[in-house]
């Protein structure tokens, strides 16, 4: 063990001879340089691990040889060492980081930096006000000097303009201290008496506190710190971002207990004040550092609120919130700087540059989902806990602005993540290899992971299955060099294990969406067989989204199912993103999850604690949800499901999603947003409801039914088409489910069922016919059936299965949804949804109609069938489509036990016969009537049909012409016109204007506030004072 | 009400008032070291006592009595601190408006707002 | 005209901030608890005549290390940011070159005058140090072109610094604390040789503040 | 056995429907031809044209979805006659009424257009798809009117079975679904112009613009087909229309009799108006019926 104070005294000593030492070469100086910020690390690690796992007590150092207050007194404790190893770590990796600055500039570059570090070593230790001033002022000038590391004519005038709101900030400081001596008497933290001081010392801590919180810089008084983060060397940016600020909020740490929490609470908001503006701001910001910027001025003032609101909560929270926003923020800043300045590329849109190098990408990757507190990172955890906290303190309001200011966040992070990856432009440059700048932001992405592990592990104690999302994506990218057919194969191996491992589930409904989930992916992996070549990093992601599917039934507390939940949806994001164009496609998905998922952070915050150590599905059936929490989670469930008003992201991800991906996505990603809604109900019927909100659901999945149809019916794109078709099933479920009957939910469970089927046969399809014609416009296609017979049967099968018409499964589901409809009296609803089924044969027929029959076109005279791995995948849904078709039963008497445990069951079944209270329906015999009618006009045509002469093509009755060309005698391009027309204004995509002027006016907001920043320096003087001025009004002290 | 301490805030709002009425840079850091020796004045006149004499013990002071003879020796010490720090911060300063001059030959604080937004 | 309204707020608010420390102040009767123990530690514990030094020195050391650090960074920052210049001069009067050549001298041992008792009379090591940094400041105004030997400076500097933490260190070692007056005999009360290590470290310091100061200057005019 | 027998009986009841049927539709165009003042082919004609058909030596066809497109239509119409229980109480007429209720046969007259839709299709010939698409989106249009009106009589009688729906208004003249939920009635009525496409609602084979539309390639056996089955499957809804609003029939002639009546309502209103342009027809659906669909629910089910 070393006495901390020798990293002071080495650094300082260092420090003075380091002019002496150079003289004696570089190579030496830097030696030392390098060898003392190692010492400072493992000195600070040494302590950290005494007293977190040896249990030490603080530690306290006197000078002088005097106790305090009569001389100055250092601490060591369990916080202060914790930062310190933070600070000095990500001090060291920088200095690695600027190794090559290092060499070659002067050594004052050294010498300040080694004193910087020293400085933020005494800022945290240091326990006595004016000794705090000292090395305020260390830290400071170092950096201040430091700024021209990369010295021209931005830097000087952010340095400028840094040194003067510093000095502005440390002469308020300075002015405190006095007067807190003045009143107190006292200079040491532990000897002042907050108490005792008189109401003008109040003031006097006030100027203190107001001075430390400029320097973390609050909004608006922080348009210096802007300036220095976009202008600043990279290497001493992550540094001024990172290792200052940490000692600073330590300071601040420091002063909270002399502050009457009346104070602390208007610094609280202050700081998430701060988080909205500078987020909101962030959305219209195109320089990449300056972005950066934004995003950790924001995050300085989250974590200051963070470290206010949750003083007076359990040492393990603290833990988990501060300690991991603060990691968080440390980590995701300092990897995120050093990236800018390895690309060198200041405009985001230039950073195409870096998608050819995929190693710095996966870390870019990494540090953004970390940034944007997705899990398995800190960030998560920390804004878990921390909005939980809020919810219970009934701090909706600050909860509220904290969620829509991390959106914004997620906004622009992510913008610039899909517009890197996606960036279409040509680029010839590489980035060079440096191999130092390479080194920190690897080390510094390996530490995080390192965290993240151990939190899951040591704080929540998770058990293997919830890591093993990630786990698969690892493995998979180990393997990635192997060809992908092999992958698949292993990749299916892995599902079916999977399912194998979790298959005795509490209950049958868990093992029925077991079904749709896991058995459903598998047959739809086959599909991907027909993958060529290598195809990077694919089956990771798929089989992380996979498990998390699995992971989402068998959670047994919130924060499992939760965590499952934004596994499924980054997996999803990134798969959905591997599409060509799918750069705006993958922005909305992610936009929209993230709202979704903060709305069940808050919502699972509300929910009442878990009774029993079963499955969440099985055990939320024992709890009732408060009537908040149940309208955000239902929101945020019907977000996923792509219900109406929050639809617009369907489409798109549905389209653009490689074409073996978009059935996951509509299959069964969907089903996760059923599930979660049907946990709601369970817990809603099996607890006195409140208030009658399933009733608006219900409206909203009918509404969500007849506009998918409509939507549907007006698409040239074969997969949006099916997209909108997905939504407006998906439509029928959830009304269904709002039912709350026996019958309503056997219809939702069914119809999933077999949405998952038909639909996963109709995207393959599709799939296949991209794959040949390389087209996904219906009306540059057409006549296919004579090419792609096996294709046809499908997509036949499958509208038929769609449309509800006898004998197939899907009139069944229209017989259960109409029966319960109005069983339950809803008429009116009942009556919308005959009219959507009516309207989804306007896009049934358009789909095969423009693809398969009419005129084949010149480009496809000789293609070929779809590959048999598309065709198995097919055929096994289309198997299981006619299986329960012709025996109903086969799944309509599991759905009724399973929904029994539910409502008392209201159909009787007896042989084929499914009576309801209104009607029957024999499924079997109505198909065996229907084969009769069909096969006797067969036959009696065949028997009156002399002489079948069949004609080529083109060969038709047009007013004894031959039409000129396929093009023209394929009516296929905007065939409804008509319908278009009838439903006049009611045609217009409202919705997709709301949401597309929201953004509008969000944007214009942020460019609105973000004029303050004149760059004058002296408008930011003026900032800070009136800042002061008015917090001090506002704080009425 | 004392004379020093007002004029210690007097001089530190005139400082601060320099600081944001004045364009030129180097103004805006005499403005700043205004301030500054008004913050200095401030921490002096804090640490008087009336009719006392300063905290050195020779002849002028009775040793025993010292404590009721001598004005309060914190402030004092706290003051230099305060000095010299002020002018090293101050010396920077003016360094960087060298470098900055340098630079753009002009010494008006609008010359340098290319950083924005 | 906005800003300046602005302005004007702000001066107004930050006068209403300021007010009611101003209005309600007054004297206090007697020395606070800490500052009467420094009067009384400077007598018996340190021998210390001058108890602001004993406190600068002695019980805030850290601060004055940092104050040193200060100074230094500043050199260093000033150093590492304005480099070798060039400027044209014009040579001083002969009568500021003749008396300079033989102030000079007197100044330089003014300042040492003042650093050694700064533990017995007013001054000490930042006083000293400055004094002596006018001495070279003469000599520059008097010698438009003579040139300093910046290694002597920078060793000066550089050793006066270190010893300065050795001897802290010095103290941590006897197990006494960093920083420490009490590693060597605290001498007589009042006389020259007393107060144990603070004219010591006021010696270290005093030439270090000298030759930092100098060095800025220098590095200031250029050449 | 018993399923032979119910076999026999289900060639009976269709071969009577497709007799009616056809006769029906010679008798219509002899008043239309009246209306019009010419003097009309005599009312057996439709017969005459079936065997015409057949009579053709060559049939053209462009494909198997085209052969079966017909097959599919005829089977459709079968398919919605056999789910009918034609005659209250008569054994011989109840058909394969037990395999569904009233939900099946709504669902099932698609299975006939769908089929014949594709069909066409396939025949290549851009007026069949103008046609259908024509046909599919009016179809969408009243399906609302008269589901709505379908609900309002399930309402009604708390029951989606036919049979039992008919049993609920035998009795009395007054128990008929005409006096007991008007609304419903005149909702579906208007509907039911919109399905025996007659003007002003013949957007499918609007002979001037899309000659005869989607059958337009169908010719011979094929055609003979399509017009077997037009004179069932016009029996079919008729007699449904018949079962749910009028009462049903307890035997043969009171069916003719209500199902030519019913018939007549389309086919003077068609021989009095023009035709409406497409986008016209559709948002006349979707504006009085439906309106009046949803004032016989409110009204059924609070009043």
């Amino acid at each position: 063990m070393v006495n901390p104070i020798y990293i002071i005294i080495l650094s300082l000593a260092t420090g003075f001879l380091l002019s002496i030492i150079d003289k004696a070469g570089r190579k030496l100086s830097l030696t030392v340089f390098y060898s003392v910020l190692t010492f400072n690390v493992f000195v600070v690690a040494d302590w950290l691990y005494r007293f977190t796992v040896l249990g030490v007590s603080t530690l306290t150092i006197n000078t002088a040889g005097f106790k305090a207050p009569l001389s100055i007194n250092l601490q060591l404790g369990i916080y202060e060492s914790f930062v310190l190893l933070f600070a000095n770590l990500v001090g060291l990796l920088s200095a690695i980081y600027l190794i090559k600055k290092f060499k070659e500039s002067n050594i004052s570059s050294l010498i300040l930096y080694l004193i910087l570090i020293m400085g933020v070593n005494g800022l945290v230790m240091t326990r006595d006000l004016f000794n705090i001033f000292v090395f305020l002022e260390i830290l400071s000038i170092s950096t201040y000097a430091l700024t021209i590391l990369t010295k021209n004519q931005k830097s000087l005038s952010a340095g400028f303009k840094y040194m003067i709101a510093g000095g502005v900030a440390s002469t308020f400081f300075l002015l405190g201290v006095v007067f807190v001596y003045y009143f107190s008497g006292n200079l040491n933290l532990e000897f002042i008496d907050p108490n005792s001081l008189t109401n003008y010392g109040v003031i006097a801590i006030f100027l203190l506190a107001i001075a430390v919180f400029i320097e973390l810089k609050p909004f608006p008084a922080n348009g210096w710190a802007l300036d220095v983060y976009e202008s600043v060397d990279s290497g001493i940016t992550s540094v001024i971002a990172v290792v200052n600020s940490a000692g600073i909020i330590f300071v601040f740490y420091k002063i909270m207990p002399l502050l009457p929490q009346n104070l602390l609470n208007i610094f609280g908001i202050a700081g998430v004040v701060t988080f909205f503006f500078s987020n909101l701001m962030g959305l219209k910001q195109q320089n990449a550092k300056r972005l950066l910027g934004y995003s950790s001025i924001g995050q300085m003032g989250l974590l200051v609120s963070a470290l206010i609101f949750t003083m007076n909560s359990p040492n393990k929270l603290i833990y988990v919130i501060v300690g991991g926003f603060f990691i968080n923020h440390l980590i995701a800043k300092a990897g995120l700087f050093w990236i800018t300045g390895i690309v060198k590329k200041e405009k985001i849109n230039d950073w195409g540059i870096l998608k050819e190098n995929k190693f710095l990408l996966i870390l870019f990757g990494l540090l953004l989902f970390s940034l944007s507190g997705l899990p398995p990172f800190p960030g998560f955890w920390a804004k878990w806990e921390f909005i939980k906290l809020l919810v219970h303190g009934k701090m909706f309001f600050v909860v509220g602005v904290i969620l829509l200011s991390s959106l914004f966040e997620v906004i622009y992070l992510f913008r610039w993540f899909t517009a890197t990856v996606k960036n279409d432009s040509e680029i010839e440059e590489k980035i060079p290899f440096q191999f130092a700048k390479y080194f920190s932001t690897t080390v510094i992405v390996g530490i995080s992971l390192i965290i993240s592990v151990l939190m899951m592990r040591f704080v929540y104690n998770f058990q293997t299955i919830h890591y093993l999302p990630i786990i698969a994506v690892i493995i998979i990218y180990l393997l990635d060099f192997i060809p992908s057919k092999i992958k698949a194969i292993l990749s299916l191996g892995a599902v079916g294990a999977y399912g194998y491992y979790i298959y005795p589930l509490e209950n049958n409904l868990q093992l029925f969406f077991g079904i749709i989930f896991i058995v459903g992916s598998a047959i739809n992996l086959i599909a991907t067989f027909n993958r060529k070549k290598l195809s990077k990093g694919f089956y990771g992601f798929l089989l992380m989204m996979i498990f998390s599917f699995g992971n989402l039934l068998v959670a047994k507390t919130y924060l499992e199912f939760f965590l499952a939940w934004e596994f499924m949806t980054i997996s999803s994001f990134i798969l959905i993103m591997r599409g060509k164009r799918a750069q705006k496609a993958s922005l909305l998905y992610m936009i929209f999850s993230t709202a979704g998922a903060y709305l069940l952070i808050v919502g699972f915050a509300l929910a009442p604690s878990l009774v029993s150590n079963s499955a969440l599905m099985v055990s939320i059936a024992k709890i009732q949800l408060p009537i908040l929490s149940t309208i955000l989670l239902a929101i945020g469930f019907m977000i996923k499901s792509g219900s109406l008003g929050v639809h617009i992201w369907l489409p798109e991800a549905h389209a653009e999603a490689e074409s073996d991906v978009s059935p996951f996505i509509s299959a069964i990603l969907l089903k996760a947003g059923v599930l979660g809604l049907l946990m709601i109900g369970i817990s809603y019927v099996n607890n006195t409801p409140t208030f009658n909100m399933f009733y608006w659901i219900g409206w909203i999945g009918v509404l969500t039914a007849i506009v998918g149809a409509f939507l549907a019916s007006f698409q040239e794109d074969a997969k949006r088409l099916l997209a909108y078709s997905s939504m407006s099933q998906v439509g029928y479920i959830v009304a269904s489910i709002a039912i709350l009957s026996h019958l309503g939910w056997i219809s939702a469970l069914y119809l999933s069922f077999n949405h998952m089927m038909f639909k996963s046969a109709l995207f393959i399809a599709i799939a296949g016919i991209y794959y040949r014609t390389h087209t996904r416009k219906m009306y540059e296609m057409g006549g296919l059936i004579k090419k792609m017979p096996l294709t046809y049967i499908t997509v036949l099968i499958g509208i038929i299965a769609i449309s509800g018409v006898p004998p197939l499964s899907g009139f069944g589901a229209k017989w259960l949804i109409y029966s319960s409809f109005i069983e339950k009296g809803w008429y009116l609803q009942a009556g919308v949804l005959f009219f959507s089924s009516a309207v989804s044969f306007l896009y049934l027929y358009r789909l095969i109609h423009t693809i398969f029959l009419g005129q084949l076109k010149y480009e496809h005279q000789n293609i070929k069938e779809a590959p048999i791995w598309f065709i198995i995948p097919q055929y096994i849904f289309i198997i299981g489509i006619m299986a329960i078709s012709m025996f109903p039963n086969l799944i309509i008497q599991p759905l009724n036990s399973i929904v029994g445990h539910y409502f008392n069951s209201t159909i009787a079944i007896d042989g084929y016969n499914i009576t309801s209270s209104l009607g029957n329906w024999n499924g079997n015999m109505v198909m065996l009537v229907t084969m009769g009618v069909f096969i006797v006009p067969l036959a009696l045509l065949m028997l009156f049909n002399r002489k079948v002469q069949t004609v080529k093509q083109f060969n038709i009755v047009y007013a004894a012409e031959r039409p000129e060309s396929p093009q023209t005698t394929h009516v296929a391009h905007n065939m409804y016109a008509h319908f278009r027309k009838a439903l006049g204004g009611w045609g217009k995509p409202r919705i997709w204007e709301f949401w597309h002027d929201s953004a509008e006016w969000a944007h214009t907001f942020g460019d609105f506030f973000r004029r303050i920043y004149t760059g004058n320096g002296q408008t930011y003087i003026l900032h800070i004072i009136l800042y002061i001025v008015v917090i001090y009004f506002i704080m009425g002290v | 009400m004392i004379f020093t301490l007002i004029l210690g805030f007097v001089l530190l709002l005139i400082g601060i008032y320099g600081m944001l009425s004045q364009r030129n840079l180097i103004k805006i850091i005499i403005g700043f070291s205004i301030a500054d020796t008004g913050i200095h004045i401030i921490i002096v006149s804090i640490g008087y006592l009336r009719n006392r004499t300063a905290p050195i013990l020779n002849s002028a002071v009775d040793i025993s009595k010292a404590v009721q003879q001598v004005v309060d020796p914190i402030p004092s010490a706290l003051v230099l601190t305060a000095i010299v720090i002020g002018l090293a911060v101050t010396a920077l300063m003016l360094s960087f408006v060298v470098e900055l001059y340098k630079k753009r030959k002009s010494l008006s604080i609008d010359d340098y707002q290319e950083l924005k937004w | 005209m906005i800003k300046k309204t602005l302005v004007l707020i702000a001066i107004v608010g930050l006068l209403m901030v300021f007010w009611p420390l101003m209005s309600n102040f007054e004297f206090s009767q007697n020395l606070s608890e800490l500052a009467s123990n420094y009067v009384r530690g400077s007598v018996n514990e340190l021998n210390t005549q001058n108890v602001v030094t004993s406190v600068i020195v002695t019980y805030r050391g850290l601060d004055t290390l940092g104050e040193v650090t200060v100074l230094f960074l500043a050199t260093v920052g000033i150093g590492f940011l304005l480099g070798k210049r060039k400027g044209k001069k014009r040579p001083a009067s002969e009568l500021l070159q003749t008396t300079s050549s033989f102030l000079f001298a007197l100044i330089v041992l003014f300042g040492v005058y003042i650093f050694t008792h700064g533990h017995l009379t007013p001054g000490g090591g930042f006083q000293g140090g400055v004094v002596i940094a006018t001495a070279f400041l003469l000599l520059m105004l008097s010698d438009v072109n003579m040139k300093f030997n910046h290694t002597i400076l920078q060793i000066v500097e550089s050793f006066s610094g270190a010893f300065y933490i050795v001897i802290g260190i010095v103290g941590l070692v006897l197990t006494i604390g960093f920083l420490s007056a009490e590693i060597i005999p605290l001498g007589e009360f009042g006389k020259l040789i007393s107060a144990g290590a603070i004219p010591i470290i006021y010696s270290f310091i005093g030439l270090k503040v000298g030759s930092e100061l100098t060095n800025i200057i220098d590095t200031m005019r250029g050449e | 056995m018993n399923i032979l027998i119910k076999i026999i009986y289900a060639i009976i009841s269709v071969i009577v429907a497709i007799v009616w049927g056809l006769t029906l539709g010679g008798i219509v165009r002899k008043i239309y031809a009246r209306v019009h003042g010419r003097y009309g082919p005599p009312i057996w004609q439709p017969f005459l044209d079936i065997i015409k058909s057949h009579g053709k030596r060559v049939s053209i066809s462009h494909g198997i979805m085209f052969y079966l497109g017909p097959v599919f239509r005829f089977g459709g119409g079968l398919g919605t006659y056999l789910f009918i229980p034609v005659i209250y109480g008569s054994t011989v007429f109840a058909n394969f009424s037990m395999a569904g209720d009233l939900l099946l046969v709504m669902y099932f007259i698609f299975f006939g257009q769908l089929g014949m839709a594709l069909g066409a299709g396939e025949g290549g010939h851009p007026y069949s798809p103008l046609g259908i698409a024509r046909g599919l989106s009016q179809m969408s249009t009243f399906e609302l009117p008269f589901s709505l009106a379908v609900i309002a009589v399930a309402i009604q009688y708390n029951s989606l079975n036919i049979t039992t729906i008919v049993a609920a208004q035998q009795g009395g003249i007054l128990n008929w679904t005409l006096f007991t939920n008007p609304f419903a009635v005149i909702a579906a009525m208007i509907s039911l112009l919109g399905m025996n496409m007659h003007s002003p609602f013949s957007l499918v084979l609007a002979p001037q613009e899309i000659p005869i539309g989607p059958p337009i390639e169908m010719n011979g056996s094929f055609l003979a087909t399509l017009q077997t089955n037009r004179g069932l499957f016009g029996a079919a809804k008729l007699v449904l229309f018949m079962n749910l609003f009028f009462g049903g029939a307890t035997n043969l002639p009171i069916m003719m009799i209500k199902t030519f009546l019913i018939y007549l309502v389309s086919v003077i209103i068609g021989a009095s108006f023009p035709r409406f342009r497409p986008e016209q027809s559709f948002r006349f659906f979707l504006k009085w019926p439906t309106i009046i669909g949803i004032i016989s629910i409110i009204f059924i089910s609070y009043f």
